[in-house]
């Protein structure tokens, strides 16, 4: 038990997928400028982390036992086909539902995050519940970044920016500073 | 090591692959809802400044308004002619006829002709200064030269010169109506560039009381109105109106007598650029 | 599309379009491996190798790829590359192999590369698809080794494992962890910022006599300049 | 045309007193009693440092400010260099004193357009800048100093080198103590300041004193500090309560680390922490809880720093969801 | 009755009183023009009667009504009509008025009654004279005060309101009619209350002016449910959402008015004027105007007509001081300056300030330090903060989701920002931005 | 980036899936600019064709780098053992189950799977230790070791990390600071890591501003020997009888 708590909040805050391990930056840069969409967003990124966990810990315990090293063109290639089928089926079954999650489905496609928890859950051997926590985990690390990243880069929508700072650079900046406000939280609970 | 795992690896391969391949297919032909690719390609060739000089919200909008066969490729002042051409030839539309129009100011009263009865002490903003006893400025109709017609033109088509008076660079200026909403004493009207005859001046004050507070205000003394074709000009509540229908027969013998310079015949640019010699 | 040159399409990635530093793609490997200009040039020269291999490949066989389904052969192609790149630096340099992780087989994803297959490769004869793969890879490797370089200097006080300083230099740890990379580009960025404006300000200051251009003085500390960049707000 | 006599302005035409300079520098003067302390207890070295990081704040703001030199009559630069000097320990080389100053003003203030815009506290911004750069030099603390006019530490390290006595002076904090030798200092030593720190940790009572001053002036949100206070007493007091070998008590944990500073002058800064009454209660609550966790369960020893820069990052969220209900607004309607 | 001991948020300002509050209101002479402009109240303007040439007598009606909230404009000397035209209104811009020469040797008082006498009447044919006697609220406003006396018949009032707080720092008018004519005010109450239908009055009055409280206590009639309260000096006490949460407990909805909680709120000193119209028999012709502040030789309490110019109320009250530098129609918290000593004294106006250049130096401007003063300043619970970032960069319409048309630009914000943001004055750009182009 | 968004589907896809009924969003015709009609067999088709060749392309360059590979993995695992088990003249690969040590079934190699150890012997063929590989958290992230353990006289051999994210100048030390891992060469588990040593078996002397990776290194050994030590223990009785 102890151990998923740890691996969720490894996960969450410690080695915090966007902050600290430099995961899914394309759209921690470009979906965050508005708090509403960043938190679609981020629901959406749960959700495909959650099926690709599901699918990864599928892989590997019936498909790639016996060719390891085909695990990265398996693993793109089912992630991107079960994003886009979802992605399809939603917009017809709820165009609301597509209209909130599903535009942003494509573009975590091709977003490291989600190939990334594939790679680590299966070089780490994670079973399916400890692949559950770091999905989740991490989803909700990716939302909390996001989010905070488009809050505050809301607020400096109406700061007087220097130029040369405006766009991705202030970006950038504030990421870095998140980044240094999150090693706070490390060695959290294993420090006994 | 053993060809078994070359089998083994291209079943695996091939199988994921035609599996979900498949998959898409069938979940495709379920579900499919239907956008015209067109939009997309047409939004790609269109200058993407969002400048509204179309009439429509944005590029994309009017992406969907030419697709759609609502607007005419040409409704687009921004686009060069040849890119204009590219749009038409996609859609396989007529480019249409552009007409050009331009931003002019509808005052000439700068620093150094009118009257500033007070001195205004605030922010630097003709918004803000009409908020205040009408900025201080002696005449209430006149331009505030405070420059948020300037800032609001996204091309630079507006500069302000040495008399705070915003002039326009007509080769720059799309039309978009930017300057327009943006000055609070409503000064600026887009007019089509063939429209040489201007009245710069919304003064309603007549006579001295008009003269006191400008030196180039209209005072309503009405010579233009005799020097001009008949019907093109007209007094409303002292100040001369021209009427633009009758735009054919304006013609420059209108401004000779004007006393003040009110009336002015217009071909390029209003008034001397900053950039030039003034 | 607008016809280009050769030199053109070579040249274009290398700087002027830099994939990192001005289009901003491919920020994860970007950033994650730049701890020193060795994992840089590595995780640079794979990543070109993959870019290369997969948009010949992608212009050789465009023929035969129908459209619904390019994307997926893109990404089947690319992932090919990549596990051959894993594969191969797994054998020949086992400890960059192991420094960079996972961020190899994340080239995958780097949308750089599928980037270049969509909008160039697929349209392009192959050997103009092959500069163009030359151009972006050489400007991603460059990009890389300009942030890794930095970062090693700062963090470590060597340059590829050469130290700079001498024994006591007291290394700014920061630069080689996380925020570090992030800051990094920041600067980067800002550097190029003002490097640009004041090109561009050099170039008006030809054209335009000075003082036509002047900034509208900020009245009551209010710095009004920005108020054009208001004009989303009715949307 | 001629002057006119008269002017027209925007009512009011009445002003209140208080003015951001005003405020400003009186929170500088208020920080004399505190700085005295520190270099009453680490002599001419906390001179040193204060002075060095200051001269990296003011150096920064007015070279890259975005008016030069008139920026810096607003005081708020001095204050990030003497708050960010008050962090450090006293050891310290000066040179990193004036880079943690030149990055906090530069990166914590300057890029998001200066004063009054940025979201963190420019000052924490460079302690933490510097305490991930340079993790050894920052946690060296001076065991004792021969004689009062002594250095503590090797503050004249070349730029760019590492100090020369970095092992020779290493002694440990309070927190230190109870976090990795479970050895508890005597809360009268804590509150006197007779213990190994930075420069502004061992002041707390002056602090306290100070900020009382401040609030009374109403140049200070007191309910902030008094939130932070409030949680962090009943969470270390519960906690406490539950197994005392294990977790400090309440006047610990008020008294130990940087408490004191951070929540009295760190986590008031206006800037950077909510606008509305309600959202500084949260924000408070929000960085007595950080600490507290970050203290017992994390592994760092202090926590303040963190804290407050993590719940700086939630300000505009907090502002967002503490808006006030508008006079006369439908009750079920107000909120949002 | 519950009662709200004060309002939240608002400011205190000194109120700098002293220097009319003992001047006794008096008269100034005739001057030898007056000018009305055809907009003197909140509403439709007035429809022209006259035109160039014509003689008119005192009290005659110049424009009349156009509409029920609109109001007749009178002609507030005899004499003849110069011209019509654009002239200096105290709104900044140029509006149509009729320019009257006085008649140095005309009789000014009319050869009749104008107004009938109110005794004798039923409340609707009351109301029907205050309209043509072009009544309105003297408080600021000039709302058309025969509005308030009919409210809609979803509306049941319960409560008169009468407005004596005069929270604006400087002006006394209302405090010297208390003072001197307190049985007018009431007469005037008795009007209201009779036309309303309703027995109850409460006067509110802060508590600098002991001595107002005093005799209004003293000369409240018995027969009528009143009740005289004093309450704690802080701007704008007087505001009427303030005022009728302070009095009656009661908060008027957002964008909502004082007849959605059952009151009615009138100024004293409209009141009092109520009062004398039916006891004169004339129109609203005259008014009584605070001169005030430290850039005045003389400041007094005056008895002008309407539509005197400024020049010759300044010379009635001794003249400007040398370092005069500022003219403010109304008081320094929300009065508005006006550019022109042309202007006329409207029907609305309360008071003319004359600051010197001590007061109007201009204070340096810094940036928003978030200090949130401003929030603990507003009285309408907005955030002037955020609302004031977002004029900046012309967010208008985003401003309204934060709830700008709240704002009733008290000016409270500015007053407490220690940046010397002007943030009312950016409200009130963002409002007239508004109007000109309202949001998509 | 979705693939057929834009594209249109096949007209036997269309009919052969929806039956006749047409889209109703969707035009009557569409522009023929538009691309030739696949269908939807070819499109599967050439995916799986794609990748099979992809599977064998791969799988060639595997077999081609898996020695080199192999090697590589090997070598590393006998320099950690040969320091941990300080230089035994062999060693033997052994797998951790729940029974206890076994050897290893040879054909299915699974090193992803299983547990390995690995028993050290001197030239004497005897048995002189064993290494140990075992994760757990350290300061940032997972820290993964060896160390070598001796059951006959109950103390370590030597300690060598393999993998860690430490910080660098700080927690790094684990792996960098010689005087840190000498230190586990003969110290008597359980182990404990504290400030100063009072010189009590099992102390080892934590890196100052380390103090928590130097505990993840003693709890990592203590945890992974607290499970091991009995199988080991068995295991060396067997060997040693
Ligand atoms: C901020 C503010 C302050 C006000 N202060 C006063 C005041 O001090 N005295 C007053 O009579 N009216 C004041 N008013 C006007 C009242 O809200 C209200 O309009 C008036 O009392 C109604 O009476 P009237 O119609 O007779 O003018 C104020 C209004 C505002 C918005
Ligand atoms: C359409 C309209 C209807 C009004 N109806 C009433 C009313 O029924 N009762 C009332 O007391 N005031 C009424 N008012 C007056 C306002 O509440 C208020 O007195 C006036 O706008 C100025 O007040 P202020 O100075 O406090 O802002 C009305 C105003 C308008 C514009
Ligand atoms: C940026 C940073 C990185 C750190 N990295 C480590 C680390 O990798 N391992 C570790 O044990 N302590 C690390 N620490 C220090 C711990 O937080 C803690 O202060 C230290 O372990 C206490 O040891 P001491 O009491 O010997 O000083 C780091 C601190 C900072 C600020
Ligand atoms: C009560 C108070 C506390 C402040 N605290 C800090 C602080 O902790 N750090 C800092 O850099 N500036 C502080 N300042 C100064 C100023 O607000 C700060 O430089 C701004 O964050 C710069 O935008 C403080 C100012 C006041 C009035
Ligand atoms: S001058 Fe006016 S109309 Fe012309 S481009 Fe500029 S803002 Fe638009
Ligand atoms: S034209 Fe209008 S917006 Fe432009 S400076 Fe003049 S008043 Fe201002
Ligand atoms: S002016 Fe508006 S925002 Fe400011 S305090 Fe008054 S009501 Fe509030
Ligand atoms: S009072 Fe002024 S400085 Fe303070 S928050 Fe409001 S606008 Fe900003
Ligand atoms: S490179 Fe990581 S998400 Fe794009």
């Amino acid at each position: 038990m102890s151990e998923l708590v740890w691996i969720f909040l490894s996960a969450l805050v410690v080695n915090n997928f966007t902050l600290a391990l430099f995961l899914g930056l394309c759209p921690f840069m470009g979906v965050s400028s508005r708090v509403e969409t960043a938190l679609r967003m981020g629901a959406a990124n749960i959700f495909v982390l959650v099926v690709t966990s599901l699918s990864v810990s599928f892989l590997n315990a019936f498909v790639l036992v016996k060719a390891p090293y085909l695990r990265i063109i398996a693993f793109i290639v089912v992630i991107a086909s079960l994003v886009q089928v979802v992605e399809t089926v939603i917009k017809k079954v709820s165009p609301v539902l597509f209209r909130e999650l599903g535009i942003y489905l494509p573009l975590i496609t091709t977003n490291c995050a989600i190939l990334g928890l594939a790679i680590f859950q299966t070089n780490r051997g994670y079973g399916f519940f400890e692949g559950l926590a770091f999905a989740v985990g991490a989803g909700l690390g990716l939302t909390l970044a996001l989010v905070l990243m488009a809050s505050i880069r809301e607020e400096t929508e109406l700061a007087d920016v220097p130029s040369i700072a405006r766009g991705m650079g202030l970006v950038l900046i504030i990421a870095g500073s998140l980044s240094l406000g999150f090693m706070g939280f490390a060695g959290l609970l294993s420090s006994s | 090591m053993t060809p078994s795992n070359i089998i083994d690896s291209i079943v695996i391969v091939a199988g994921v692959c035609l599996v979900f391949g498949a998959l898409i297919a069938i979940v495709h032909g379920k579900f499919r809802v239907f956008e015209d690719p067109r939009i997309d390609a047409t939004v790609e060739l269109l200058p993407g400044t969002n400048c509204g000089a179309c009439s429509t919200p944005g590029c994309r909008a009017f992406a969907e308004a030419l697709v759609s066969g609502e607007q005419q490729p040409a409704a687009c002042t921004v686009m060069s002619p040849e890119d204009r051409e590219d749009v038409a030839e996609l859609l396989g539309v007529e480019a249409g006829q552009a007409n050009p129009r331009v931003a002019r100011l509808l005052c000439a009263g700068g620093s150094d002709v009118a009257v500033q009865s007070a001195e205004y002490r605030g922010f630097e903003s003709c918004k803000a200064a009409a908020a205040v006893a009408g900025g201080g400025k002696g005449c209430t109709w006149g331009c505030l030269g405070l420059a948020d017609c300037e800032l609001s033109c996204d091309l630079d088509a507006i500069q302000m010169d040495a008399r705070d008076i915003p002039v326009v660079t007509p080769d720059l200026c799309t039309a978009c109506g930017d300057c327009v909403d943006a000055c609070p004493k409503d000064l600026f009207v887009l007019m089509p560039r063939e429209q040489h005859l201007i009245v710069q001046c919304k003064s309603e004050l007549e006579g001295d009381e008009a003269d006191a507070l400008c030196r180039v205000a209209c005072n309503g003394c009405g010579k233009c109105v005799l020097d001009a074709a008949d019907g093109v000009i007209d007094m409303v509540n002292g100040l001369a109106v021209i009427d633009y229908t009758q735009n054919v027969s304006a013609d420059p013998n209108a401004t000779a007598r004007c006393p003040t310079g009110a009336i002015a015949w217009v071909e390029k640019a209003q008034f001397e650029s900053p950039g030039g010699e003034g | 599309m607008r016809q280009t040159t050769p030199q053109q399409d070579l040249l274009r990635g290398l700087w002027r379009e830099n994939p990192v530093l001005i289009q901003m793609l491919g920020l994860c490997p970007a950033l994650a491996v730049t701890n020193n200009v060795e994992n840089s040039l590595a995780m640079g020269l794979a990543t070109f190798f993959v870019l290369c291999g997969s948009s010949l490949l992608v212009s050789l066989c465009k023929r035969w790829i129908p459209g619904e389904i390019r994307i997926s052969v893109y990404i089947l192609i690319i992932a090919t590359f990549v596990t051959v790149a894993d594969l191969c630096l797994a054998a020949l340099l086992p400890d960059i192999h192991k420094a960079l992780g996972a961020f190899i087989a994340l080239i995958v994803v780097n949308c750089m590369i599928l980037g270049r297959q969509e909008a160039f490769a697929s349209r392009r004869p192959v050997g103009r698809a092959l500069l163009d793969a030359v151009g972006t890879g050489a400007g991603f490797t460059l990009a890389l080794v300009m942030l890794g370089g930095t970062r090693e200097v700062l963090g470590s006080g060597s340059f590829l494992n050469v130290p700079l300083f001498g024994p006591s230099y007291e290394p700014w740890v920061v630069m080689i962890l996380p925020p570090g990379g992030f800051l990094t580009l920041g600067v980067l960025l800002l550097g190029l910022a003002w490097w640009e404006e004041r090109r561009r300000e050099r170039v008006k200051a030809g054209g335009v006599p000075a003082g036509a251009d002047m900034e509208p003085s900020p009245a009551l500390g209010m710095s009004l300049s920005e108020r054009a960049s208001s004009r989303g707000d009715a949307a | 045309m001629s002057e006119p006599a008269l002017g027209v302005s925007a009512s009011p035409h009445v002003k209140g007193g208080d003015s951001t300079p005003t405020i400003m520098w009186s929170v500088v003067a208020s920080l004399v009693p505190v700085v005295a302390s520190a270099i009453y207890f680490f002599g001419p070295s906390a001179a040193l440092l204060l002075a060095a990081s200051c001269a990296g704040a003011l150096a920064t703001e007015m070279c890259f400010g975005q008016r030069g030199t008139r920026r810096l009559c607003d005081g708020s630069a001095a204050i990030t260099g003497l708050l960010l000097g008050l962090t450090l320990p006293p050891g310290l080389p000066l040179w990193m004193a004036f880079l943690g100053g030149a990055f906090g003003i530069g990166f914590g203030k300057l890029v998001y357009g200066g004063l009054g815009q940025n979201v963190f506290n420019p000052a924490l911004l460079g302690r933490a800048f510097l305490q991930a750069a340079f993790p050894v030099a920052i946690t060296t603390w001076p065991v004792r100093a021969e004689s009062w006019w002594s250095l503590r530490g090797d503050n004249f390290a070349l730029p760019l080198m590492s100090p020369a006595t970095q092992d020779a002076f290493s002694g440990a904090t309070p927190l230190g103590l109870m976090k990795f030798e479970q050895t508890a200092t005597s809360s009268w030593d804590l509150v006197l300041g007779t213990t190994a720190g930075s420069l502004g940790e061992t002041s707390g009572l002056v602090i306290l004193v100070c900020g009382l001053y401040l609030a009374v002036r109403r140049h200070l949100e007191w309910r902030i500090p008094a939130s932070i206070f409030c949680t962090v007493a009943l969470l270390a007091g519960g906690l406490h309560l539950l197994d005392a070998a294990r977790y400090p008590g309440p006047v610990f944990t008020l008294f130990s680390g940087g408490l004191m500073l951070g929540a009295v002058y760190m986590a008031t800064d206006m800037v950077t922490s909510p606008v509305t009454h309600r959202g500084c209660w949260i924000f408070g609550a929000g960085i007595g809880l950080l600490v507290i966790v970050i203290r017992l369960w994390g592994g760092l020893s202090e926590g303040v720093m963190y804290a407050i820069l993590l719940m700086n990052a939630l300000v505009p969220f907090i502002n967002r969801a503490t808006q006030p209900r508008v006079f006369g607004a439908i009750e079920a309607e107000g909120g949002s | 009755m519950s009662r709200a001991l004060t309002f939240r948020n608002g400011v205190h300002p000194g109120d700098a009183k002293e220097l009319t509050a003992a001047s006794p209101i008096r008269r100034l002479p005739f001057p030898d023009e007056v000018v009305l402009p055809l907009r003197q109240h909140t509403g439709a303007p007035a429809k022209l009667l006259v035109r160039a040439g014509d003689r008119v007598e005192r009290g005659d009606m110049i424009g009349a009504a156009a509409g029920f909230i609109s109001s007749p404009v009178h002609a507030s000397a005899a004499g003849r009509v110069r011209s019509i035209g654009p002239w200096p209104h105290p709104s900044g811009g140029f509006e149509p008025a009729v320019r009257i020469v006085v008649d140095r040797y005309a009789a000014q008082m009319p050869r009749r009654r104008l107004v009938p006498d109110w005794e004798g009447l039923a409340p609707k044919e009351i109301v029907s004279a205050v309209q043509a006697a072009g009544v309105v609220g003297l408080g600021g406003a000039a709302f058309p005060a025969h509005v308030k006396l009919s409210p809609p018949a979803d509306q049941t009032i319960d409560t008169l309101v009468v407005n004596g707080c005069e929270c604006e720092p400087y002006l006394t008018s209302d405090h010297r009619v208390m003072l001197e004519y307190a049985d007018r005010v009431y007469t005037g109450v008795r009007i209201m209350l009779r036309c309303l239908g309703i027995e109850r009055a409460v006067v509110g009055i802060e508590r600098n002016k002991p001595d107002a409280i005093e005799t209004m206590r003293r000369a409240a009639p018995r027969d009528l449910d009143i009740e005289v309260v004093g309450l704690d000096v802080k701007y704008p006490q007087g505001a009427e959402k303030m005022l009728i949460k302070v009095l009656l407990d009661r908060e008027v909805p957002s964008g909502g008015l004082p007849g959605n909680v059952g009151a009615v709120v009138q100024n004293v000193g409209s009141i009092a004027m109520l009062a004398e119209v039916f006891e004169t028999g004339l129109p609203l012709i005259e008014r009584i105007v605070t001169v005030t502040g430290p850039g005045v030789r003389k400041p007094g309490n005056w008895i002008v007509p309407v539509g005197t110019k400024l020049c010759d109320l300044i010379e009635g009250s001794g003249g400007l001081d040398d370092d005069a530098s500022e003219i403010i129609f109304g008081g320094p918290m929300m009065g508005a300056s006006v550019a022109s000593l042309d202007t006329p004294v409207l029907k609305g106006t309360s008071g003319v300030l004359v600051l010197s250049t001590n007061e109007t130096r201009l204070r340096d401007s810094h940036p928003c330090i978030r200090c949130g003063r401003c929030l603990e300043a507003c009285p309408v619970f907005l955030n002037p903060q955020r609302l004031g970032s977002l004029a900046r960069k012309e967010s208008f319409s985003e401003m309204l989701e934060h709830n700008l048309m709240d704002c009733m630009l008290c000016g409270c914000c500015s007053y407490a920002c220690p940046s010397n943001i002007p943030l009312s004055h950016l409200f009130a750009t963002a409002k007239a931005a508004l109007r000109r182009r309202p949001a998509a | 980036m979705s693939e057929e968004r834009s594209g249109n589907i096949g007209d036997a896809q269309r009919r052969g899936l929806v039956g006749d009924e047409a889209l109703p969003d969707e035009p009557a015709a569409e522009p023929a600019a538009l691309g030739d009609e696949v269908s939807s067999l070819r499109m599967i088709l050439t995916l799986g064709a794609a990748g099979a060749l992809a599977g064998l392309l791969i799988v060639m360059v595997f077999n081609a780098t898996l020695p080199a590979i192999e090697a590589h993995r090997a070598e590393a695992v006998r320099l950690a053992v040969t320091e941990v088990l300080q230089q035994p003249a062999r060693y033997e690969a052994l797998s951790v189950t729940e029974a206890g040590l076994v050897e290893l079934p040879r054909e299915d190699v699974q090193p992803a799977n299983a547990v390995l150890v690995y028993v050290g012997f001197d030239e004497g063929g005897r048995a002189t230790g064993v290494a140990v590989t075992a994760a757990e958290a350290g300061f940032q992230d997972i820290v993964g070791l060896i160390y070598g353990f001796d059951p006959q006289s109950g103390t370590l051999l030597g300690m060598k990390v393999l993998e860690s994210k430490e910080t660098p100048g700080l927690g790094d030390k684990i792996q960098k600071d010689a005087r840190f891992v000498a230190q586990f060469a003969g110290a008597r588990p359980p182990l404990e890591a504290v400030k100063r040593p009072k010189g009590e078996e099992g102390e080892i002397d934590s890196i100052t501003g380390a103090t928590i990776s130097s505990r993840a290194v003693v709890r990592i050994i203590n945890n992974s020997l607290e499970r091991l030590r009995p199988r080991i223990e068995a295991h060396f009785q067997e060997v040693v009888r």
